[in-house]
């Protein structure tokens, strides 16, 4: 009633969003007349989200960005919110639907460039196997495409990915049969952010750190431990400090009525980034001034 | 008799247990009113009544297990006012429930001593497996069981579950041991022996409260009897005075005339008739049967002779592994229960909590449960006619109860039975099989039964009595079949009824043509 | 209505009334209209699980059957040009199928109904993945089926449908469990399955028809809440609405051991448990505790209700029984 | 061992000859060596429900319990420099809370185990995610406890301390349950607690017992948990293996009617299903099916042990009573 309000809608609880929170918090410092907050459905699920945000536009809220769970299936409920609400997307676009503008990373550029830490680490070619938690989610499927296209025409395959339900122990023993049943695998991807430290783990264990090629996502930091110590060949980092930060920003020019900020095609797409052995200092120390 | 002169040597210690001006009620139902009564060491006391007389009640305060509502009970000169388990168990009490308490996930050994296990590797708490079978073994042959202390309960029958009960009862060095109607689907023999156990309990000077519906046992067991009439003490018989006639007018007021008059009349077709039936605990058994309209075909066996099991086929209940049943000279299948009861075959069965009747369930609702569409308009039930069903067969039955609505369970044991009786007397039945149909019943009520039974022998319906009570074998049936492990090992008509001649062939031998002439 | 009911019913005023001084948003139209939307879709599963806790037996399958329909639905409209109606009338004949296969299973081959139905919760989203390939089911673009989103989706006056539904369903249930022969049949199946058998009831038959009844609840329930995701993710969709369901039921009054409850009383225990849910939102409570929250509730009313009958039975001398 | 449990050491055997078949690395040392560590995780867990199972009760807070007790281990251990056997021991005071809770909420408050460990469910997992704010609880890179990582992942020529650890807990509990005057009054307590309570058997105590030690054994499972994944996210950690316990038991031979089980079932039981999820990645199946592959074989499991005994009951005549 006092401050209008808009919300950060993450696509359920994970440690990924702490980065995002922190930028809420510093646009919140820079936007004093507005009030910031960071929200997660319960569940990883549509309809939770969809109950969520229902509830956020019952209790007025001005504007909402939010990491939709099923972006592509979810155009009727994005488009009715769009009419009580500013609606801007995050992590994972919903071009089709009336929303305002998508900030955000492309996972497709992001699984090209885990392909180019792969290829640098084996000139040679090989065998990669995968571990995700929702194979079926749009991040995991663009993150494997991207990943693909960007091996297209070189020695390296990606011969499977296998899910875990966000399970981590299950996370951890795909990582070790996978080991045992196919032993010329030689490189192994982590799709999500948990994946590679279960990676990590597992190796450590088998005794075959070291031995087989590691390309991570995110910036997990056994993962970024793992690059530093040389056994993990690089990750590729979003940058959600910065989707926040600058979204809730935009969010809020807009509803001062300034849509200059707004890109003319509607996607602001911010860079995801190769952290590997030779900038990974430097990404931690950027990281730790951030919180 | 010696037993007479060692009672009348106890009988000058005073009381060690005094129970005085207890009452219990469930809601407005007087269970119990400001009854007094004393035990001495020693002593061999009857407890008779009406069913729902207060008897179990009664008990279940001397257990521990319902709390009086007022009253004192005394043990050794100390006053108890709240008297636990552990208060009864302390005081020596041991109890054999009239419903079955046993653990059939356990073998018989673990039933007989839970609780009181005989353990090992201090404080561990270890169970000595070999103690306690060492234990339970000469309690079991002492109540005649011939099953081994590690037999599952899980196979036992009922009476030899009843059997085990009592063995639990003995081992504990009790003062006091209560037996709520032990004998209640026990079969001669076995009667015998339990008579015998309490005799022997009474030399070493423990006392025992004995409750049954069979006076006879009453006649030869007990030292005095005590009378509860609708929850007062309706009088007391000494050793001396008690006689059959005696205990029937303390238990209802008046004299009673047992029925024993039966029709000459010839009966009539056969109605159900097995070939070949193999139960599956006696595959190598097959039964031959005909039951005839109009007659009373009594059943007898020992324990386990496989009789319940046969009575289950003709219900649809079990599928028979081979042979084959017709009703009328048709064949009859009976897949399920359903199909026993469109055919008109009732069963009245032997354990009534379990199978008889929905303890939960109102009175009325229980009896109107197999004719339930015809008390529905449209599949949608109506109360009004549920309840004129109901309330026409408590007339008819005497059911001892206030309201039709009350659930079953608050009912005692023999008027449960009459509801398991007015469901099915409600429709129009052509076979009536009863199983042990006046189990827990009193005298009155049993009368009574056998008078409906006798009337729908006479409306032509066939009845196929299963019991274990040899004066009912004997006093109620028209024709006596014998089984003996799963087969039927003999027919006996009317001349050769006796008591000698049943147990002959329920134990397998040839009977005597002479005995009986 | 019995008292349980309108103990019930109060709880849920009570709570209406102090979220409503928190925040009075929580009493505008659409944010009842919403509440009564995810009431509908709920209270279709826990109707139907309600009748199989009704003959002592439980339903874990529900969250994966409303993924396994869910996900057919969704592909046979949007995909494979299935009209809706032949859709909507397959997915019913597969519920039947579902309820079919639990109830022989439990009946025939006296299998316990928590693991059979366990089995199912594991094999329908095993299925419903693999079917999918683990990816979404959803509606393309622009795809549109008026009538359908009408029945589904749709809302007449703010009432939306899938709460008339529901009611719909509630109402029909309500006379089957309380007033027709059948219901009489459940109540005594659940309470003793052995008498019922020796009075002559086909058992088995009742059994089987509770699973079949709430496997058709549930597979109309699927399609509510495929409608109204418009997009299922085989993985999640569903996940622990059994548990819903059954937490529902408990609060209902109902008893997992069955022969004890009452229509009335699931309804009320969806509404309760939809109103936590909208209540964690409008009060900004962290969502995190959104679980907690749920479960403190269903302690304290349950809690609550069972002393209340201690101490009534302690102090109000029973009316003549 | 008996019947059962023979059963199903053949279907194991049966299975693991097919799997070896299929890809003979089945058998290879760090494969047998790696199951054997799941094994030990989820038996502890299954363990202690089973516990629970026996006197008729159900367990569901388990997953949630091991999301609570793994987060708060870990920030304990990792960041508020409590030293790790401190830790140890605070949680397993917490796991003996929450046991004497339920216990005490089922026996003294006369509540159903299904709905007050189904409310432990909702709060346990809503405690763990508002503590962590929904993050995860990890150990930072390099942080190392040798001696806590030598208990709980170390391996002794090959052989996975979890699994030791499963090892001795399913010792001590075989000799509580089959050869204790406590076991025996855990089984009487299951079959009928009315009759145990009038052979004068503190039955409220042995069901308070039987959730307290269902706790500490979950507890403990936690931590190795905690220690194998050495991460936990609060939101999904341990998520449905309640489920896992329960049909582990199940499979095992226990009744959720309660008073019938053995140890060495359960423990076949977790080892049955832990060959199936191996199984899975070794023959490369689709994990989309692994569900559908885990409920399909303990189905049949179940069917066949059900129905081989009534085959034996058929045509083997029963013994002399
Ligand atoms: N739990 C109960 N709730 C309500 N009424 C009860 C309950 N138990 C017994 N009654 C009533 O108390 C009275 C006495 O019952 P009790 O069981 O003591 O009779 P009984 O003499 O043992 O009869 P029977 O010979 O049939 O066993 C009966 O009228 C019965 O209906
Ligand atoms: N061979 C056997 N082995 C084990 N148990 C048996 C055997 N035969 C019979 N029984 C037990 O006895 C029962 C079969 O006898 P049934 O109950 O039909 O006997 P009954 O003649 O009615 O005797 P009862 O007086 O015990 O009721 C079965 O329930 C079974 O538990
Ligand atoms: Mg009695
Ligand atoms: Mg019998």
């Amino acid at each position: 009633q006092s401050k209008p309000t808009i919300v950060f809608v993450a696509n359920g609880a994970s440690d990924f969003w702490k980065a995002a929170q922190a930028g809420v918090k510093k646009a919140q410092s820079e936007l004093p007349d507005y009030k910031l907050e960071l929200q997660y459905p319960d569940q990883a699920t549509v309809a939770s989200q969809n109950a969520l945000m229902d509830n956020l536009v019952s209790a007025g809220v001005k504007g909402i960005i939010v990491s939709a769970v099923d972006p592509k299936n979810s155009t009727g409920e994005f488009d009715k919110l769009a009419g009580q609400t500013a609606l801007f997307t995050t992590d994972s676009d919903a071009p089709q639907t009336k929303r305002i503008a998508y900030i955000g990373s492309s996972n497709i550029l992001a699984g090209e460039q885990a392909a180019e830490i792969a290829k640098k680490a084996m000139p040679k070619g090989g065998k990669c196997m995968g571990f995700v938690g929702l194979l079926g989610a749009d991040n995991a499927r663009e993150r494997i495409q991207g990943f693909k296209q960007g091996l297209a025409g070189t020695g390296i395959t990606l011969v499977d990915v296998r899910g875990d339900d966000i399970d981590q122990a299950r996370a951890k023993s795909n990582v070790s049969d996978t080991l045992v049943a196919d032993p010329n695998v030689t490189c192994l991807v982590g799709f999500y952010s948990y994946n590679t430290p279960q990676i990590y783990a597992a190796l450590k264990e088998g005794g075959e750190l070291g031995k087989i090629t590691v390309v991570g996502f995110d910036g997990d930091p056994v993962t970024l431990g793992g690059v530093k110590e040389g056994s993990i060949a690089g990750t590729v980092v979003q940058q959600p400090y910065e989707w926040a930060y600058q979204g809730m920003k935009m969010i809020a020019a807009y509803l001062k009525g300034d849509k200059s900020s707004i890109p003319a095609n509607g996607l602001d797409i911010i860079q995801t980034k190769i952290v590997d052995s030779s900038n990974v200092d430097a990404y931690v120390a950027e990281q730790k001034a951030m919180q | 008799m010696a037993a007479d002169a060692e009672s009348a040597g106890h009988r000058a210690e005073p009381p060690w247990l005094v129970l005085a001006n207890l009452s219990k009620s469930y809601g407005p139902v007087n269970a119990l009113i400001d009854f007094s009564m004393t035990v001495a060491r020693g002593e061999v006391i009857g407890i008779i009544g009406e069913n729902g007389a207060g008897k179990s009640t009664l008990m279940k305060i001397l257990g521990g297990v319902v709390a009086p509502d007022a009253g004192t009970l005394t043990v050794d000169g100390t006053p108890h006012s709240g008297f636990t388990v552990a208060d009864s168990m302390g005081a020596g009490i041991a109890f054999v429930h009239q419903e079955l308490n046993l653990f059939d996930n356990l073998d018989v050994a673990a039933n007989v001593l839970i609780g009181r296990e005989k353990r090992q590797g201090g404080f561990l708490n270890l169970l000595d497996r070999r103690a306690q079978r060492d234990a339970v073994a000469p309690l079991l042959r002492r109540v005649g069981a011939n099953f081994a202390p590690n037999t599952p309960v899980s196979s036992l029958s009922i009476a030899q579950c009843q059997m085990v009960e009592i063995a639990k009862a003995l081992s504990v060095d009790a003062r006091l041991v209560i037996l709520d109607e032990p004998t209640s689907s026990l079969p001669l023999a076995e009667t015998d022996k339990l008579l015998d156990v309490i005799a022997d309990l009474k030399r070493s000077g423990i006392a025992v409260i004995f409750i049954t519906h069979r006076l006879h046992e009453i006649e030869r067991a007990a030292d005095r009897v005590v009378a509860l009439r609708d929850g007062r003490l309706a009088g007391h018989l000494s050793r001396a005075e008690i006689t059959h006639d005696a205990m029937v007018k303390l238990m209802i007021g008046r004299d009673l005339k047992l029925d024993e008059a039966r029709s000459n009349r010839p009966v009539g077709d056969i109605v159900l008739s097995a070939r070949g039936i193999r139960t599956p605990s006696r595959p190598a058994a097959p039964v031959d049967l005909d039951l005839r309209a109009g007659e009373i075909l009594g059943l007898a066996g020992l324990v386990g002779a496989g009789r319940t099991e046969l009575a289950r086929v003709f219900f649809g209940i079990d599928k028979p592994l081979g042979g084959s049943l017709s009703l009328r000279g048709q064949p009859l299948r009976l897949k399920t229960t359903t199909d026993a009861v469109k055919q008109g075959i009732f069963l009245v069965p032997e354990d009534r909590k379990l199978n008889g009747v929905l303890l939960d369930l109102p009175i009325s609702e229980n009896i109107s449960l197999p004719n339930l569409p015809a008390h529905a308009r449209r599949s949608l039930v109506s109360r009004a006619l549920e309840n004129r069903t109901a309330e026409t067969q408590r007339k008819n039955l005497a059911i001892k109860a206030d309201r039709l609505a009350t659930p079953a369970r608050s009912l005692s044991g023999g008027n449960q039975q009459k509801v398991v009786l007015a469901k099915w007397l409600a429709m129009t039945p052509s076979v009536m099989i009863f199983d042990e149909p006046t189990r827990g019943i009193d005298i009155g009520a049993k009368a009574e039964i056998y008078r409906l039974m006798r009337g729908l022998a006479e409306q032509g319906v066939a009845i196929l009595m299963i019991s274990s009570d040899m004066e009912e074998v004997i006093g109620a049936s028209d024709r006596i079949a014998v089984m003996h492990e799963g087969a039927i090992a003999g027919y006996l008509d009317r001349p050769d009824f006796s008591e000698e001649n049943v147990l002959l062939l329920a134990v397998g031998k040839q009977m005597n043509h002479t005995a009986a002439a | 209505m019995n008292k349980k009911d309108l103990g019930l019913l109060i709880l849920i005023v009570v709570v209406g009334i102090v979220v409503a001084t928190l925040n009075p948003r929580f009493l505008l139209p659409i944010n009842i209209s919403n509440t009564a939307n995810l009431v509908g879709l709920f209270g279709l599963s826990a109707i139907g699980q309600s009748i199989v806790i009704i003959t002592g037996g439980i339903e874990l399958s529900v969250g994966s059957a409303i993924a396994l329909v869910g996900v057919l639905f969704v592909d046979f409209v949007a995909n494979e040009g299935v009209p809706w109606p032949v859709a909507l009338v397959l997915m019913i004949a597969l519920g039947t199928l579902l309820g079919l296969i639990h109830g022989l299973l439990i009946t025939k081959l006296k299998l316990q109904p928590f693991i059979v139905t366990l089995c199912g919760l594991l094999i329908y989203r095993g299925i419903a993945r693999f079917y999918t390939q683990d990816g979404t089911a959803g509606f393309g673009f622009g795809q549109n089926f008026p009538a359908l989103n009408w029945l589904t989706v749709g809302r007449s006056h703010g009432v939306p449908h899938s709460f008339v539904a529901m009611l719909i369903v509630a109402i029909i249930m309500w006379v089957v469990l309380h007033r027709s022969v059948f219901g009489r049949y459940l109540f005594a199946v659940g309470k003793n399955e052995e008498a019922a058998r020796y009075s002559g009831i086909r058992t088995g038959l009742v059994i089987i028809w509770a699973y079949v009844i709430c496997q058709i609840l549930t597979a109309i329930a699927a399609i509510y809440f495929a409608m109204y995701t418009s997009s299922i993710t085989p993985a999640s969709q569903g996940n622990f609405y059994e548990l819903y369901a059954i937490a529902a039921a408990v609060l209902g009054g109902f008893s997992l051991r069955g022969g004890e409850g009452s229509i009335v009383g699931v309804v009320l225990g969806v509404v309760l448990l939809q109103e936590l849910q909208n209540l964690v939102n409008l009060l900004g409570i962290p969502s995190s505790l959104n679980f907690a929250v749920m479960g403190g509730v269903i302690l304290i009313g349950i809690t609550v209700d069972q002393q209340w009958g201690n101490v009534r039975a302690k102090f109000l001398p029973r009316k003549a029984a």
